[in-house]
């Protein structure tokens, strides 16, 4: 039988669950509006200004970093998989490995140079900066 | 004859790129970019030169070139020609760099010129599709970020902004168009493909064409032709001028290069013709309307820069002729496409050069316009001498670089039996004059006044290395193109 | 590989007088153009060439080898000279130093770049004089347009850069016309049967007879019968052949004058030496056949220009439009297929060289002065530097072909040539009709001269007017006696000349 | 072999005769051994949610928890279960009102899907297709971008913030958990589960008569930890259990959360936590293998997964928690580079071993 | 079996939608989004031909595909937030200070 029926099927499943749980609740539970109740949570206070407010840069930083980062797995999956195979298959070790090493070199290197050109660096404080400042006059 | 591996030329792009990123990772806060340069220049001068020495060896140049990588790759006359090209225009380009952006870091920048340079390198190489589409992104991605590099300029913003836009939308349809081409032969090798297509295609005729024409598109987007253009006047414009040099002539180059190489080994002529693709009619159009459209818009323009972006698109018009002018069976393909490669390679020198002129007005704090250049040959002669050099040779004034290598593209259209395209070629070319000469005659003979400062030595350098290129060319045309026709023909083998 | 020498000699004296001071760039300049003028000279008592070079004569100081190949043809670097180049050459050199000269006292801004340009100039007529390869030809050919585009742009007068402009324009489109004319002839024309634009080669295919074929849906006569219209308007422009001649004023009088001299003493100079080359050496029969219309635009220019010169009140544009008559002549004397008629006008060229040379530099030494050139704005001036008016006048005589100058040569052999030719329809009339030109336009410069510096002495400008300078005056002197020697002894070139248009009258129509 | 030849779905259908109706038929068996697998998970959750995580919370800090209702506090099981459920539902004032509503879904039901392919021993796989590995790597991210959607469709501070650390937090720890991963498919060459499983059946070294098999826990000790502690990230327990952070942000992407919607989220984070366990176990100890017969594998699954529910909550009590910073460096400048070495090592080793 | 005609199908109208998204939306975002959308149409076509002529050259084809995407909206998302930071919005249509 082809898996993916089955995957499709627990799928349904996964959904189907929380939707017959959020059912269930609907029948259950009580409603009682009231203008209170649903204004934001900001620690009892009146909630001030917009949510969507500006954030650390880094955030930002950390998500392009990853996107990279992760499709480069995407293109190590196939080398681990056939890796031992090959090997198996009578090549010689470098020939499978020497690729895999030069792409993850290069990987290195980028991921090094974000790392000190602060990509990583969450907090940069007033104080540090200054410090790096003057140890370079 | 050759003993280092054959893609040497490109290995040493690749790794000089690394190699400035490492030392920026180790040094990031150091504020003195003459390093990043010099590593920059030195990495590559090393690669023009085994690209050099690659060609006078003869490597690939008399048999069909050195494949690689299971066929994805091949080094070959061609690919060695372009690479020595594009380690030239970055040579120049590091050099300007370094007195355009004097603040701050620029380990990114000569990071991404270097990468991109890499890329272009395997453009020139790559023998499959998906070669192609994977180095045309590595130029691609790394450009858009240079044309936005000056993140507090607006136009540099919004320059890369509109780059980065019909750059996506045309490597979108680049990749659809090679996913059709994959569909109808059942393979990306570009000799394999053109077996398919020798063979009939099977019935698959109506997506191969669809095919061709969308990876012409992504090609068209690269070399700044119609209709894929609209980016080229804001990007130059709004890029930083060595970036905008950079763009216009390797970038540009690049594009030739994998265009011509897809087009004449992947999907041959003859068998494409006889399926009822006939892309060298599509291209025979192409560069009719790029360069009208192209010299016309230059002739309108106020501003130089502006005027420099539409006038490379007016040279794609050209070179677009090394395609328009292949026919099936004639034995001038090579002759013509050679004579393409060899415009590219003039162009490279005095493109580049022209730009890297506006590079050093900016530099200076001159303005933009025509006007604002008035009395620069003056105060600057040997700026202005050269970029007079540049700007006659651009428009193909005889004693110059730029003169010859229209001179054998149109004769090659000619006995390619392209008159009515030649003629418009050279109407155009004429026209051309026009619009360059406005900034000579704005040098040379009005009156201005500029507080100009002092003369920032490496720009200096690359602005001299481009005329002596341009003016060299001139006696040192032969090997030149006797080279590209060689490598050309070698195509068509 | 003399000539070679020499002109890469001038180009590297060119750039270094580009980068040397201001202050210096006079004497540097000046002192470097000495070499190609010493070297020419020295050609000149070596020279052993005979016959002419694109009939299968003897060269001399011949260079050849293959450059590169262009759609099946081989571009060859081939120099060498015969007897109707080497005389420009010299002409080129000799004339040169002396605007360089000339130039010490009006030029003084830039002066390094304005004297780099005149030997870059120098170096390219060099190069156009000996080539004989069609591309390297072009080339040069066109990179002498370059310098003095800038020349008068920069250095110029109150409208110099319209007249730059028009220069350019004109000078460039007229290139354009003939290199399609020549290529169409050569590449559809010749087809196959030349593998070099090499110019003997291309002569003596195209004189052979018969191997043209058509092209282009153009029948062999037709193409011959356009490639020929195409060249011969091209160079027409150059001359300049009326009505063609609209920019050589304008240009004459916004150039400053050393660049005058050049233009009108070298430049003018090469579209009748490239008609010899191209129209009448390589299609004689199409010559013939259009004889009466370029006989009659000879005499038209003659006439036109001399009437024109009667018009002016500017004494530049009035040696300007002078040498549009002059070279009327010389058009006339080279349609006319005669040995003397040739001869004449190859002869005239390096006579109207160096004589409108002459004027021209007097006109500048004047202007320098007066700070004029208006011919009612002055009088007298024979009083206060009479040196200058008397080479000046000395000049004129020799325009107007007084025996004894090298003018008078030119004009005879001209109008003798015409007179008996035989290619020319109706010749005694045309003949008549430009020996009227001659004296129209000898009149009015006697008159002009007369008023501006005879009589009593009167500026309209508040200037001190003395006698000009040494270094104003020494290149006058200098040209004059070249005038005298050439009216004395015509042999000097005379002789190589003929030798060399022998066989092109022999063989003509 | 422990492993059933044929996944549950087939055995049903087996078992119920619906092979013979096509598509149709295996549709159904394939419904109906989703329905078990996906209750029992969610069985699991249930004890573990309510009541085990405060014991055992209760014990490492010596106090006593959940003591009211049932024996050993069970009934507080249902209890909180109908307590939940009969909740208002209070939406916040400028929620976006379909993501707001899909988060919850989408975070209960990514890990449920993570099950389908997982080897649970006594023949419960229902599927085990050649990605496998790469499925549930997948399958198990997904639940970023509920929580994502859950935080940010809240129009909440807190709740952005809280979507934006638990993103960074995925972001940096996922790349070392999938690298780690692949460590094991180095040896094993397939990312088929049940071949990995299989693999690791194999005797390693044999001492005094005891077969100790080639966990890959045993093999790569070093890979063990990397995915141990890149699985405990990834499913957002102490140490790293920045994205709730309960003492600086309220309850992060939550805080805004109510009745049902609440009950899902946290029903479907100790699905994570259970599914990273189901992860470790396959990977690295020997999937659902232990002493007995092959028939109580699943005993021994589901005491290998709450051995790993145990650890997060041994953490919980034990580990402080870092801050965003430090998370963000642990995960870029050290796991990441350890995973990389992890990986080259270990092919290494494959390399000299083969 | 699906027959390949419905893949180029399904792929050609994503590839529409993804056109038309990208000529009509004036936010950059949801022009990235648009351009994601033509490029997985494209790697619709690569797997099902994959299957179709039996060799992987597809699949890893897609796999590239997928890779340059990601780099190309993470370039894009840092040109478009440079964007903002200068014009203060993500409207594509907004700066115009170069029209001709």
């Amino acid at each position: 039988m082809n898996p993916w029926i089955a995957i499709g099927a627990l799928a349904l499943v996964a959904v189907g669950i929380p939707v017959a749980m959020m059912v269930v609740s609907a029948l259950l539970r009580p409603s009682v509006p009231e203008q209170g109740k649903s204004a934001v949570y900001e620690s009892g206070e009146i909630p001030t200004g917009t949510t969507r407010i500006r954030f650390n840069i880094q955030y930002y930083m950390v998500a392009l970093l990853f996107v990279v980062f992760d499709i480069e797995t995407v293109l190590i999956f196939p080398w681990t998989v056939i890796y031992r195979p090959a090997l198996e298959g009578g090549a010689s070790m470098m020939e499978v490995l020497a690729p895999m090493l030069v792409f993850i070199g290069v990987l290195v290197v980028g991921l090094v140079w974000a790392w000190r050109q602060g990509a990583v660096q969450w907090v940069s404080s007033p104080r540090a900066l200054e410090e790096k400042t003057e140890a370079n006059q | 004859m050759v003993t280092a591996p054959p893609l040497t030329p490109t290995f040493l792009l690749g790794l000089t790129a690394l190699a400035v990123l490492l030392y920026d990772s180790v040094w990031p806060d150091s504020s003195d970019a003459s390093v990043l340069a010099g590593i920059s220049v030195i990495g590559s001068l090393a690669s023009l030169g085994t690209a050099g020495w690659f060609l006078s060896a003869d490597t690939g140049l008399a048999t069909e070139g050195i494949s690689l990588y299971a066929d994805a790759v091949v080094v070959d006359g061609m690919s060695l020609f372009f690479t020595a090209l594009f380690a030239a225009v970055t040579i120049l380009v590091a050099l300007a760099a370094y007195d355009y952006f004097d603040d701050g870091n620029r380990g990114e920048l000569y990071g991404l010129v270097l990468l991109a340079t890499t890329g272009m390198s395997l453009m020139a190489s790559a023998n499959s599709l998906a070669t192609a589409f994977v180095a045309l992104e590595l130029v691609s991605l790394p450009s858009y970020a240079l044309v936005a590099f000056l993140k507090d300029d607006r136009g540099s913003s919004e320059a890369g902004l509109k780059y980065f836009l019909i750059g996506a939308l045309s490597s979108a349809i680049f990749v659809f168009g090679v996913s059709l081409i994959y569909g109808a032969t059942g393979s990306l090798l570009l000799p394999d493909v053109a077996a398919a297509f020798e063979s009939g295609l099977g019935g698959r005729t109506g997506i191969a064409g669809v095919g061709v024409l969308m990876v012409a598109g992504g090609f068209l987007f690269k070399t700044a032709a119609v209709p894929f253009h609209f980016w080229a006047p804001e990007a130059y414009e709004g890029a930083p001028a060595p970036v905008s040099a950079y763009l216009s002539s390797a970038s540009k180059a690049a594009g030739f290069a994998l265009a011509f190489r897809v087009f004449v080994v992947g999907f041959p002529l003859g068998a494409a013709t006889s399926a009822g693709i006939d892309w060298a009619l599509l291209f025979q159009v192409l560069a009719v309307a790029t360069m009208v459209l192209g010299n016309f818009a230059a002739a309108t323009q106020e501003k130089v820069k502006r005027m420099l972006a539409y006038s490379s698109i007016g040279h794609a018009g050209y070179v677009l002729i090394g395609l328009a002018a292949i026919s099936a069976e004639a034995s001038t393909n090579g002759d013509v496409m050679g004579a393409a490669m060899a415009h590219l390679f003039v162009y490279g020198f005095m493109n580049t050069g022209a730009f890297l002129f506006v590079a050093l007005a900016e530099n200076w704090g001159v303005g933009r316009r025509f006007e604002d250049y008035n009395g620069l040959g003056a105060e600057k002669p040997f700026a202005a001498v050269a970029m007079t050099a540049f700007l006659f040779s651009l428009a193909g004034v005889p004693p110059l670089g730029g003169f010859f290598s229209k001179l054998f593209l149109f004769a090659g259209a000619v006995e390619a039996g392209l008159w009515w395209l030649v003629v418009i070629a050279v109407i155009n070319s004429s026209l051309s004059l026009y619009y360059y000469s406005r900034v000579v005659r704005a040098m040379w003979f009005e009156e201005g006044e500029h507080d100009l400062g002092a003369t920032p030595t490496a720009l200096y350098a690359a602005l001299a290395i481009a005329l002596v290129g341009t003016v060299l060319l001139l006696p040192g045309f032969g090997p030149v193109i006797e080279t590209a026709q060689e490598a050309a023909t070698a195509l068509f083998a | 590989m003399i000539i070679e020498t020499l002109i890469g000699f001038t180009f590297v004296a060119a750039l270094v007088t580009f980068l040397v001071p201001d202050e210096v760039a006079n004497r540097v300049g000046a002192a470097l153009s000495l070499v190609p003028l010493v070297g020419t000279l020295w050609m000149w008592t070596q020279f052993d060439g005979s016959g002419n070079a694109l009939t299968g004569g003897t060269l001399s100081f011949e260079t050849k080898f293959d450059l590169l190949t262009l759609s099946g043809y081989q571009v060859q670097w081939f120099t060498g000279l015969d007897g109707i180049s080497l005389p420009l050459v010299v002409l080129t050199a000799f004339l040169t130093t002396l605007a360089i000269v000339s130039a010490w006292t009006p030029i003084d801004t830039r002066q390094s770049q304005f004297y780099g340009l005149m030997l870059f100039m120098e170096a390219n007529l060099l190069g156009m004089f000996t080539a004989l390869d069609f591309f390297v030809w072009f080339v040069f050919w066109e990179a002498t347009l370059l310098p003095m585009y800038f020349l008068i742009g920069v250095w110029g007068g109150p409208r110099r850069k319209y007249a730059a402009i028009k220069f350019f324009v004109y000078t460039n489109v007229a290139s354009l016309l003939m290199f399609v004319g020549f290529v169409a002839l050569t590449f559809g024309g010749l087809g196959d049967s030349i593998d070099t634009l090499a110019l003997p080669e291309v002569a003596m295919a195209l004189n052979a007879g018969g191997n043209v074929s058509s092209f282009m849906g153009l029948a062999p006569d037709t193409l011959k019968l356009a490639a020929f219209l195409a060249m011969f308007v091209g160079f027409a422009v150059k001359v300049p052949v009326a009505p063609l001649h609209t920019w050589l004023p304008d240009a004459h009088v916004e150039a400053p004058t050393p660049a005058s001299v050049m233009l009108a003493g070298v430049l003018l100079k090469m579209g009748t030496y490239a008609m010899l080359r191209f129209n009448f050496t390589m299609l004689p029969d199409v010559a013939g056949d259009l004889a009466v219309l370029i006989a009659a635009l000879g005499a038209f220019s003659v006439i036109y220009g001399a009437i024109l010169a009667l018009a002016q009140e500017d004494l530049k544009r009035i040696v300007a439009y002078s040498s549009v008559s002059s070279m009327g002549y010389v058009l006339l004397g080279l349609i006319a297929y005669t040995e003397f008629g040739v001869a004449g006008a190859t002869f005239q060229m390096i006579a109207h060289g160096l004589i409108s040379g002459l004027m021209f530099m007097a006109v500048g030494v004047i202007y320098n002065t007066t700070h004029t050139r208006m011919v009612g704005d002055m009088s007298g001036l024979a009083d206060r530097m009479p040196v200058t008016v008397g080479i000046f006048v000395a000049g004129a005589f020799g325009y107007m072909g007084l025996p004894l100058m090298a003018g008078f040569a030119g004009e005879y052999f001209i109008f003798v040539g015409s007179f008996h030719s035989t290619v020319i329809p109706s010749a005694p009339l045309f003949t008549a009709a430009a020996m009227f030109g001659i004296v129209i336009v000898a009149g009015y410069l006697l008159l002009a001269m007369q008023r501006t510096l005879f009589g009593p002495f009167s500026l309209d400008a508040d200037y001190e007017v003395g006698p000009a300078p040494f270094h104003d005056v020494a290149p006058l002197a200098v040209l004059l006696l070249a005038v005298i020697a050439l009216g004395v002894a015509p042999d000097l070139f005379l002789d190589m000349i003929q030798n060399a248009i022998a066989p092109l009258v022999g063989g003509g129509a | 072999m422990l492993q059933a030849e044929t996944p549950l779905p087939d055995l049903l259908a087996n078992l119920l005769g619906l092979g013979g109706v096509g598509v149709v038929g295996a549709f159904v068996a394939a419904l109906l051994a989703s329905i078990i697998v996906g209750n029992v998970m969610l069985a699991m959750t249930g004890v573990a949610g309510p009541w085990a995580k405060r014991k055992i919370t209760a014990k490492f800090t010596d106090r006593i928890a959940a003591d009211r209702i049932g024996p050993k506090g069970l009934g507080t099981i249902p209890a909180d279960a109908l307590r939940l459920l009969s909740k208002e539902l209070i939406v916040p004032e400028g929620a976006d009102r379909p993501a707001w509503d899909v988060a919850p879904l989408i975070v209960a039901g990514s890990a449920m899907l993570g099950f389908a392919v997982i080897p649970m021993g006594s023949g419960i796989q229902l599927a085990d297709p050649e990605v496998g590995l790469a499925y549930v790597f997948a399958v198990a991210s997904i639940a970023s971008l509920g929580m994502v959607m859950a935080g940010y469709a809240s129009n909440n501070k807190y709740s952005m913030l809280g979507a934006l650390r638990a993103v960074a937090q995925n972001l940096a720890y996922e790349i070392p958990l999938v690298v780690t991963g692949m460590s094991v498919v180095l040896f094993t060459g397939s990312l088929r589960m049940s071949e990995i499983v299989a693999v690791q059946q194999e005797t390693l070294v044999s001492i005094g008569g005891l077969a100790i098999p080639s966990w890959f826990a045993i093999v790569n000790p070093f890979a063990f930890v990397l995915f141990l502690a890149a699985n405990v990230a990834e499913v957002g327990r102490n140490p790293f259990d920045i994205p709730e952070a309960p003492t600086e942000i309220v309850a992060g992407f939550q805080t805004e959360y109510s009745s049902v919607y609440f009950v899902l989220l946290y029903l479907g984070e100790f699905l994570h936590i259970f599914l990273g366990g189901a992860i470790t176990a396959v990977l690295f100890l020997g999937g659902a293998a232990g002493p007995g017969p092959e028939s109580i594998g699943f005993l021994w699954f589901v005491v290998k997964i709450w051995a790993f529910f145990l650890f997060t909550q041994w953490l919980r009590s034990a580990a402080p928690r870092l801050r965003i910073d430090q998370l963000i460096e642990v995960g870029w400048k050290g796991m990441l580079e350890l995973s990389f070495l992890n990986l080259v090592l270990t092919a290494l080793i494959v390399g000299v071993v083969v | 079996m699906v027959p390949i005609e419905y893949y180029l199908v399904l792929s050609a109208a994503v590839f529409s939608i993804g056109l038309y998204g990208l000529l009509t939306r004036e936010n950059a975002l949801l022009f990235l989004m648009s351009v994601e959308l033509m490029l997985n149409a494209a790697n619709i076509n690569f797997v099902a031909f994959s299957v179709q002529w039996g060799n992987l050259t597809g699949q890893v084809m897609s796999l590239f595909v997928m890779g340059l995407a990601a780099a190309e909206v993470a370039v894009g998302i840092g040109i478009i937030l440079v964007l903002y930071r200068n014009f203060n919005d993500v409207d594509v249509t907004l700066p115009q200070s170069m029209r001709w």
